[in-house]
């Protein structure tokens, strides 16, 4: 039942859309903290999130990095899984002048608040989110904190 | 943070008998431990939906991890979920130490998890009690924090304060454990499991507990997995899922103890979960005080700290469930993101799916075994 | 002596003493609680006010008569002010019945088991109508839990109520203490030979008394932790203070009752010293003691779930007391129907 | 047969009830724990983290602060500001002005471990009240220190005037300019106060350790 590494790095590795397909490293969980370590293309991340799910992971988190200097945005979506031992990280660069991703919601139920907080804080689209409000800032509020570039 | 087309209740078609209303429950409301709105659209006294909204209490944490060093973001940890201020100092200390590859004395280890599991009792005694004034008993919390003042005593003894311990450091400890603390740790253990039964007896086997927890607010395995939520929660729905486990951290794999799991998934299968962890955690102490050994409490730590570049993940078994930092430095000494990832938020987020078509008493008594601690959510 | 006698001076003379009795048990059956819940807790409790804070009871009335009292936009405000008057109306009109020795009673009526139970339920009303005119969503959930709540719990009430009666025989609450003197023996909480299950109808009738009075661990019309202060959440100053008062005067009404009809009243338990002054002291002894209990249950247990509450009188509390009904009717018949086959 | 369960079941939880009961009681037998606070008070523990202060040095009854600013630089919040000035005669320089505004302090303790010379500590002050709001964010540090040096003054006199006459001695070889006198200096002890003829010493820097000071007081 419980998906083992080999199975797992195959899984997220068939991953493709055609023209890129995932990167799947495996890392030292003893110096990174997490297993697999799977970069996708932007479009792939529900894919990714429905390969997580079959796998029967759970949503740890979801959050951005702001990475100016290359001009991009990371996202990061960490998954956990209940019951074995087991860690993997999905990351995607968009860029940063279109943030925008397709949201996950559909597959992860939990991530409907983790990606509107980070709709918050950076700024970041997720298409077809059911419910993409103000979260923890202010309702009124024009700007993402977490942007690099933001100065209070 | 709400629209006025969310103030309108559903639409009922003109059926006066389908006609719902919105209550707002919160930000002051008495069950709203601290400042959780939810908005409820009720019909009678059914919850047809609940949203919780937050964000009151926000300090955005995570930025100000970005602009100051690694060490001046230390005394930040221990006021983000203040109830369990060890377990979120360790995971930022053991993110910080994985990624700079600091060694830790075992003495520090062991200290660690003796103030940590310490911390868990405190905690949980704080949900214990907060959760029967949810139900209306009174008394019980005063009981509760008469244990708890024995442990905040200990722990500000050790180090100095009460709530906001930042009593861990890159490398160790900010002080060493003095043996006074180690006997008061031994009496209290004595002290407490006379006081577990009581609270049994007083609590667990009332009836009326009984009857407004048994069967409430079912969170099913699958659900817990599809929000993310960790902790007592999915403990109680039968997951045995526990990061000193599934991740371990510091010497919690030398220590024996059981991870006790309902498979009931209702609101009392998670209060039993909390009561045996209590039990457990001081089954760990005991432990961890006999095999603590002598030795340094500190270890070499570079004067100015720069991580490598990279990300690096650390989670801990908070009491409320898998706390995990996610630190990324571009090698600098200062920060380059610091990701927060807190129980309560995951935990909080089924509350709209979990509550439905539940009876108002029923689905604050569902909120309070969830445990949530508020600045915990909001960061 | 002979002015005193008259009827109008009399009965202003009661009238006096009654209010003064429900307010001067109000005020300090609060402070009471707040003592109870402070031992209970390992606290002292009020003790700054006066010595012992004996004082707090004043202090708090000043306090409350200082406050303006606020009518909240939109509320009916005509009912919004007399739900407090018809809330304390109700008590006050029950302990003119409650004899308090055998020579001491307000009003001795023929009926005033009858007279006590009908003006009880008037609380209901008042608590509804503060509810209602308050225009507040809590306070209108709490006033429908409140009158679901009384109306449950009215019946297994009466019932216990009617086998009572049926052992009594009367409804005059002095005689119905005549008969229980001489010993505590001689209560009808220990007639079990009338009918095995008297203990478990005292239970059942405590158990309505706490319901009817909204007192934890049935307290829905406060809820605090789930109706911010349910049918008294507009509510503050005096007016909320009454509510209060009515709550104690409420249970002061309900607990001289259960002393009436099962512990004997002013008969002294050991069946001597029981005329006069000493009755009095009986009666309060055995008043206060019940009202003990009932400040000791609510610092005990946590608030029952509204349905359960109403599962708990529905579903086993008139059963049982129907089932003792009927066997206090199969017992007082069982000679009679012995006699006539053998 | 699913009466009786029900029977059974109502029992039970009547007596559940009953020990409740049982329980509230007796814990109502045992003593109050209550510390009547305005009236009795905690000891505070020996680590017990309150505000910072100054450390008065027990033998020159003077500050050790050189104004190094290293917990200034610790401090998260930005809440301490310390000023020093560089007085003849002396080596390193001495505090001027200590403010701690205490309304964004954490009391997190970063200051008091980064501190070199061991010049800051803890206070053991929980009930800090003022009318003020003002004395809270501008918190003079350096004032409290004066107000216990002079009661330490009272105390301890003869220390207290070796103190002050070495502060003098110094403050002459310092105006003397004679290198001789920066070897008096460096054989350290207190450092040369603003008026250093006043009886109780006024603040000034004592940066080396105790073992130093005694040596000048003997001489």
């Amino acid at each position: 039942m419980n998906p083992t590494l080999e199975q797992l790095s195959e899984h997220f590795g068939r991953l493709t859309t055609g023209t890129a397909s995932a990167v799947v490293q495996v890392a030292d969980p003893a110096l990174k903290g997490y297993h697999l370590d799977v970069t996708v293309a932007p479009s792939l991340v529900v894919e990714a999130a429905g390969v997580a799910d079959r796998a029967g992971f759970a949503l740890d988190a979801v959050t951005g990095v702001d990475w100016l200097a290359q001009n991009e945005m990371e996202v990061v979506y960490d998954y956990f899984h209940p019951e074995s031992p087991l860690r993997v990280v999905v990351r995607t660069r968009i860029p940063r002048a279109e943030p925008e991703l397709p949201t996950i919601a559909g597959v992860f139920a939990g991530a409907n608040w983790h990606e509107r907080e980070t709709h918050d804080f950076f700024g970041i689209r997720f298409t077809g989110h059911p419910n993409l409000k103000p979260f923890l800032l202010p309702e009124d509020a024009t700007f993402h904190p977490l942007l690099k570039d933001y100065k209070p | 943070m709400i629209a006025q087309k969310d103030l309108i209740p559903v639409d009922n078609g003109g059926d006066p008998t389908k006609e719902t209303f919105v209550l707002n429950l919160g930000p002051q409301h008495p069950a709203a431990h601290g400042v959780l709105r939810v908005l409820l659209t009720m019909d009678g006294e059914w919850i047809q939906r609940a949203e919780p909204v937050i964000g009151y209490i926000h300090r955005m944490h995570e930025k100000m991890g970005e602009n100051r060093t690694w060490a001046k973001f230390l005394p930040n940890t221990s006021r983000i979920d203040y109830l369990s201020a060890m377990h979120y100092t360790h995971a930022f200390v053991g993110a910080v130490e994985r990624a700079a590859k600091i060694e830790v004395p075992v003495r520090a280890e062991y200290a660690r998890v003796i103030t940590s599991e310490l911390n868990r009792i405190s905690s949980h005694m704080v949900w214990w009690g907060a959760l029967l004034l949810d139900l209306g008993g009174f008394t019980p919390i005063l009981y509760a924090f008469d244990d708890r003042e024995k442990i905040l005593d200990l722990l500000e003894a050790l180090c100095g304060a009460r709530l906001t311990y930042c009593y861990y450091r890159f490398g160790g400890l900010y002080n060493d454990v003095d043996d006074a603390f180690l006997k008061g740790t031994r009496d209290f253990v004595a002290h407490m499991k006379p006081r577990l039964k009581m609270y049994r007896e007083l609590v667990t086997d009332n009836i009326i507990l009984r009857k407004r927890l048994t069967g409430i607010g079912p969170l099913s395995a699958d659900l817990c997995r599809r929000y993310g939520a960790t902790g007592p929660v999915i403990r109680g729905a039968g997951v045995a899922y526990d990061v000193r486990r599934a991740e371990p951290y510091s010497v919690y794999p030398k220590l024996e103890f059981k991870i006790p799991t309902y498979p009931e998934a209702d609101s009392m299968a998670r209060y039993l979960v909390r009561m045996d962890e209590m039990e457990q955690s001081l089954f760990i102490i005991e432990q961890a005080l006999d095999q603590i050994p002598t030795g340094p409490f500190i270890g070499k730590v570079p004067r100015v700290l720069k991580l490598p570049v990279g990300d690096t993940c650390y989670a801990v078994e908070a009491a409320r469930g898998r706390f995990m930092v996610r630190i990324v430095s571009d090698g600098k000494e200062i920060p380059y993101r610091v990701k927060l990832r807190t129980p309560s938020f995951s935990n909080l987020s089924l509350y709209e799916e979990a509550s439905k078509g539940m009876i108002l008493p029923d689905a604050l008594a569902m909120m309070g075994s969830l445990d949530l601690v508020i600045p915990d959510i909001d960061r | 002596m002979n002015f005193l006698q008259t009827e109008p001076i009399r009965i202003l003379l009661y009238l006096v003493g009654i209010c003064a009795f429900v307010g001067a048990n109000a005020a300090y059956l609060v402070l009471a609680e707040r003592k109870g819940a402070g031992r209970i807790q390992r606290r002292p409790g009020p003790n700054e006010a006066g010595f012992g804070g004996l004082l707090q009871p004043l202090a708090d009335g000043i306090k409350l008569l200082a406050k303006q009292v606020m009518v909240p936009p939109g509320t009916d405000a005509l009912l919004f002010r007399a739900a407090p008057l018809l809330v304390m109306a109700p008590p006050l009109m029950c302990l003119a019945m409650i004899p308090f020795s055998d020579s001491i009673t307000a009003r001795s009526l023929n009926v005033g088991l009858l007279f006590v139970f009908s003006f009880g339920s008037i609380n209901v009303m008042a608590l509804m109508l503060g509810g209602w005119a308050s225009r507040n969503k809590f306070a209108i959930i709490s006033s429908a839990r409140v009158v679901s709540q009384n109306v449950a719990y009215e019946i297994p009430m009466l019932l216990v109520v009617i086998t009572l009666l049926m052992v009594t025989g009367t409804m005059d609450l002095n005689e119905i203490i005549q008969q229980q003197g001489g010993g505590f023996w001689k209560w009808n909480l220990f007639k079990v030979w009338v009918n095995p299950l008297m203990p478990v109808t005292f239970v059942i009738f405590f158990i309505c008394m706490l319901a009817e009075t909204n007192r934890a661990p049935f307290d829905m019309a406060e809820a605090e932790s789930e109706l911010v202060a349910g049918a008294f959440t507009e509510y503050g100053g005096m007016g909320f203070g009454v509510f209060f008062m009515a709550e104690y005067a409420n249970i002061v009404v309900g607990c001289s009752l259960a002393t009436v009809l099962f512990l004997g009243g002013w008969q002294s338990p050991i069946g001597v010293l029981s005329g006069g002054l000493w009755g009095a002291g009986w009666f309060l002894l055995k008043l206060y003691a019940l009202i003990f209990t009932v400040i000791w249950i609510r610092w005990t247990f946590p608030r029952t779930q509204f349905y359960s509450l109403l599962n708990l009188s529905w579903k086993i509390l008139i059963p049982i007391s129907l089932f003792t009904l009927l066997l206090t009717g199969a017992m007082m018949k069982l000679p009679v129907v012995y006699n006539h086959f053998f | 047969m699913s009466l009786l369960t029900a029977l059974r079941e109502t029992v039970a939880g009547f007596k559940s009830l009953l020990t409740g009961m049982r329980i509230t009681a007796r814990e109502a037998a045992k003593p109050s724990i209550t510390v009547q606070y305005p009236h009795d008070t905690l000891k505070m523990a020996d680590r017990f983290r309150g505000h910072v202060k100054l450390v008065l040095d027990p033998v020159t009854g003077k500050s050790r602060c050189t104004s190094c600013n290293l917990c200034v630089r610790a401090c998260p919040s930005d809440c301490l500001t310390v000023e020093g000035i560089k007085r003849e005669g002396e080596k390193k320089k001495s505090v001027s002005e200590y403010t701690l505004d205490f309304t964004t302090c954490s009391l997190c303790g970063s200051c008091v471990e980064a501190c070199p010379s061991d010049a800051i500590e803890y206070s053991k002050d929980y009930n800090v009240v003022s009318l003020d709001r003002a004395e809270f964010a501008r918190m003079d540090l350096l004032k409290k220190l004066e107000a216990e040096a002079k009661v330490w003054a009272e105390k301890n006199p003869e220390l207290a005037a070796a103190a002050a006459a070495a502060a003098a001695a110094q403050a002459a070889a310092a105006t003397a300019k004679a290198p001789a006198a920066a070897t008096t200096a460096s054989a350290p002890g207190a450092g040369a106060a603003p008026v250093a003829t006043t009886p109780a010493p006024t603040p000034a820097v004592a940066p080396v350790p105790a073992a130093g000071v005694t040596e000048t007081r003997t001489t």
